[in-house]
């Protein structure tokens, strides 16, 4: 392996990353500035929100579905699964199987 | 000089789709599609924070083993050695991982709503009718059996003992397993409110419990000791898991050891959360996920949760009976496990009909039953077909 | 193996161990329930407290020996550890290693 | 089917105890008696207090063994994994834990009052002859010599220290050497007072020693680097215990490497005891475990202990001679190490005969130097016989 | 018996210093000028604060490899185990801490105002010229390709990169490039001022930028995962490197994963920090380290880090150009990484002329852009290399 | 191997260095007694400080180049390496890679 086809190979691609993260940490700002943030702020963590899994309870399936559908040749309908029905009203959010154990009294 | 060049792009990922040994449709390549569904479980652990903590290192493991030629999961080949997180696969592949990761949630578990009622245990055993039920339905549509029965253990809604399952009985489904747990745990809020509401009465879940005595240091002591002798002898299979659990909770509770239960369920735990999601994401490479199976299993893995709660609140209601009123049948679906939400959801849903009605820690009692109940089943399964 | 076997065995073995156990803490309740706690609390633990070791100080040696000599089919007393002596007084309890290097003020 | 739970009922550990390889009186099973031990062992970690962060996880890897047919000692075979404590028990195999606890030990040891008073070397040193002539004595006893050698070693009253030689001379007697060293480590205020007042006057206990000067920071940082280089050269084989030591202490006084002194000291080293007390507890099977030389080494470790005392109190007196009274012979007995435990009761021993006296720091010097010493005679029996 | 004492003699590190391999004039053994040159390192990382937190450990890792006979290297035989320090080693020589630490790194790391100001990025990719000059450089001086691109990344500004490429190409060189690296990370308050002032004007280094805008919690979610995807594709062979650390940032990022990003930080990233210098430190032999390559390497390594820094500088100033004006070219020399040392260097420059001026923030953004960046350039080296 | 050997040379050893320790950290509160501290305490790590890294600057080299040389046989001037010259005025401590990130805004 010659030296020079590393050393030029290697800053070029050094620069072609870069350059190239470099325009879409652009489109980043025309696609997010100015938004409000959709996450909220892990502060607020505590307080009761509305149901904030109601609006994904499908979209796992459906991804998943979906791809496993295009992969395997067959169609997203082939393999059918009801769709979970939100309950509603749940102020409980949904949290980690350990933060859940902290959270509650028997965390010390 | 150019032909090196030429080479080099040769070796980038993007080259690599081309080569992929699984296209979609003849034109994307697996990788691509596993990429984005890391990518949606990525924004369903961190947006719709459905269990973070496992759901963000099992994605990221997935992205990081379907990005071409990474060699992240590697073997080692003669003098080069294998890829990082093949060897972090090690502690899942040789059953490390999951009993000291549930060292820390005994650490973390306080047993004394159990102990205050023990008649909590029966309904964290009925729920285990999930796991059995999801078992025999699992081979009716063609798994082997022991694909079947870690499919079924999904149903205990304990990440760390579907994960030891899976990795002794069939490690090609661990991503599945793993992602169907946790993701159904995120879910037990949506999961079992209608099934609670349709099989009990307004009247039953109207019930208030009388209030639970108070459980002596001692007894909490004795607790994780006398657990591990009995169930250790009826059930040796289930030993690695409940002596773990039950060693954790001993260090939380003689009084003596706190350094020892802080750092089982922090650092040590931390760490090992880390491993085991990383590594476990990594399992699913393409052509072993995209698979009808995988649906299947995530289908079969509601099942598990639906039954399981089901017969949690069917056994509720006979305690309903047989106490004369005093058990409230929403207790029952706590038996799951799934620690603590399933006791939450049992809170709300009664608290709805009555709003002076704290079940909370009524339910917690089958919701830690639950979790014991869960690793005995997985030791039979392991003593059956490990 | 027989799936039926297996689900039927499961179920029962989920339920004798539960039942089983649920049975012990029915005892518990009876030997334990009322009585005030022996073991002192972790908050205590700096303060002085009268030879916690005393009472203890020939235990070790006296189940290992009898269990000893139960498994070597000697009598206990063919291997005679003539018992320690407590001095009393003392107000230290005793702590563990780790413990006892960080309550100095040789921990940080 | 009948015939599957037939089967299933012989896996049971109930079952398994009818075929023990140890039938003690023909009727009991070796197990049985082993997992009574664990409990009496797990009394005295959490009702008493002995040492209870080693105690607590050795007596329930001594459980978790015991349990028969749970398989978590192991051994991998073809492509089945080992048992969970298998893995955790290469670090015990390999020499891995006890050096890296050493280093927890020397973040958190403060070896300035040593520094102020360099002649406490000496009771260090003396306080180790215990450990030679006890050495002696198990070898009249009929132990061969590597046996002898980790049973001196429990005279060191260091827990580490005694599990590496024993790790690599004779594995066999862990988990008794290991439970005789940390239970004699908690029982020095029993042991030690009575050994005191017998060889020491009144007048001698009475004396109240010059305050200790102050001790710069350079000559703690130093003293680590001093020690590994001085120490490494005389005697090689110390230099894993000795060196782990003097790197943690280094961590700890450089001013600059908190973060890492604080690791050290917290979850490294709970992580490591956590793994090292169950898998030391876990080498005691009943049949290995229950035997004669189990008793004789728990009654050497006594001896140990108690000679160690004497000769660090005796050569106390020649201090008291030599520096025409200046010297309360009581320090001698922290030489033993079992830090700081020794130190108090120096302390407590002395404040009895004069309530003002205060030899708590004085005592911290020889305390500390046992430590060393003990590595010392550690390195000697691996160069010798390892 | 005065035989066996002779004998023991002979087992004496003073003792095997006669038998050393390497006399040094006939006279001096090798690992007696080793001992020195660690405790110079020591003095450099205590005293004077060069990057303590790795030089304390690889200093001391030195120290103990060099004592004679102390085998803390000693690979296993037979049944004898290997020596401690020969275990930890592993985790270096499969190339497992580094990206681990890179992890930890990650979750420290805030790539805000980086994205704030994506220009930055070819700050950081300019800086890294230095790499691949250097990599010439050594090549003319007669070094073979895998050792000159391992000099080379010392450039790069990044311990853990330098050392998971050292470790990959040649393992020889691990202990001199990972001490040239840390020292001159340490040294780069010294080495970059007089180089940014030759470069620049007086009227350049006045420049008052603009504010950096705020950037969104999402931004900063979505960024480790495009940098992954992205760079991942384009340079498989930056994987684990680069999706270590971004993994690592993820956790920081989320706001549901706190936990795991504060381990990956703290408790993780120390242990792995101790074991990673002294097992580093540990590979230096007397034999392979006092050989004139070292010498070499230690002024290649200072060639790198000045060309890294002028070639940043040089960037800066095109972009002051090419913006009207807008931007101080001193944060180019920020490009190098050493986060965040050399951002602070271009505040403290950039101060010096105009008092009012806050270049801290804008010098971040390159900053972090050049650990991407050498990582970026190690994907390169181990795709050609590795 | 003879018992006896054992136990007098494992008592000589243990005695002999532990009075050489003893000896040296005589030596110890000879040069080090009453001088004060030439190490900063950490509590003031943070607070601007002259220059610590100026005079250590060329340490490493010279030691390293002087080492090599003896070890190599050649000179230390035969590889000749230009000091680096101190710029002066910063009055930035030299912080370690991970304290350097902790201390900064983005540590957490
Ligand atoms: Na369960
Ligand atoms: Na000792
Ligand atoms: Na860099």
């Amino acid at each position: 392996m010659d030296v020079w086809t590393i050393t030029i190979v290697g800053v070029g691609t050094v620069f072609l990353a870069l350059v190239g993260l470099s325009l879409m940490l652009g489109m980043f700002k025309r696609l997010f500035h100015g938004r409000k943030d959709s996450a909220p702020s892990a502060a607020t963590a505590e307080a009761p929100r509305p149901a904030p899994a109601r609006a994904a309870d499908g979209t796992l399936v459906a991804v998943i579905s979906a791809a496993i559908a295009a992969a395997t040749g067959g169609q997203p309908g082939s393999f059918r699964v009801v769709s979970v029905q939100a309950s509603g009203g749940f102020s409980t959010p949904v949290w980690g199987h350990i933060d859940r154990l902290t959270r509650t009294g028997s965390g010390r | 000089m150019w032909q090196n060049i030429l080479e080099f792009l040769q070796s980038t990922g993007f080259a690599a789709f081309g080569n992929s040994s699984m296209m979609v449709f003849g034109v994307i390549p697996g990788e691509l599609i596993m990429i984005v569904v890391a990518c949606v479980l990525l924004y369903l652990g961190i947006a719709k924070k459905f269990e973070p903590l496992l759901l963000v290192p099992i994605a990221f493991g997935m992205l990081l083993v379907n990005l071409p030629l990474g060699g992240v999961m590697a073997a080692p080949l003669g003098d080069t050695p294998g890829g990082l997180v093949y060897y972090l696969y090690q502690g899942v592949k040789l059953g490390i991982y999951p009993p000291l990761i549930f060292m820390g949630v005994g650490a973390m578990t306080d047993f004394g709503p159990l102990i205050a009622n023990p008649r909590s245990l029966l309904l964290g055993a009925a729920a285990q009718i999930g796991i059995f039920i999801t078992f025999l339905g699992a081979t009716a549509l063609g798994f082997d059996l022991k694909s079947a029965a870690s499919i079924g253990i999904i149903g205990g809604a304990d990440g760390p003992t579907a994960i030891f399952v899976t990795s002794k009985l069939n490690r090609d489904l661990l991503p599945a397993i793993a992602i169907a747990a946790y993701s159904y745990m995120a879910l037990v809020p949506i999961i079992q409110p209608p099934i609670m509401k349709l099989l009990t009465t307004k009247k039953e879940r109207m019930v208030v419990m009388d209030q639970l005595r108070d459980v002596s240091k001692t007894e909490k002591i004795l607790f994780p000791i006398v657990v591990t002798i009995a169930c250790g002898l009826l059930l040796p299979s289930a030993v690695p898991l409940l002596g773990a659990l039950m060693l954790g909770n001993l260090f939380r509770e003689t009084g003596v050891t706190a350094r020892l239960s802080d750092t089982s369920q922090n650092a040590l735990m931390n760490i090992l959360t880390i491993f085991l999601g990383v590594s476990v994401g990594a399992t699913a490479a393409a052509e072993r996920f995209l698979q009808i199976e995988t649906l299947k299993i995530i289908a079969l893995g509601l099942v598990a949760f639906a039954i399981g709660t089901a017969s949690g609140v069917l056994f509720g209601k006979i305690m309903y009976r047989t106490s004369g009123g005093k058990v409230n049948p929403l207790i029952g679906s706590a038996g799951v496990s799934a620690v603590p939400m399933a006791a939450r959801v049992s809170q709300v849903v009664g608290q709805k009909e009555n709003p002076g009605n704290y079940l909370l820690m009524h339910a917690m009692g089958p919701n830690v039953a639950g979790v014991i109940g869960s690793a005995i089943a997985a030791g039979v399964m392991l003593s059956f077909l490990g």
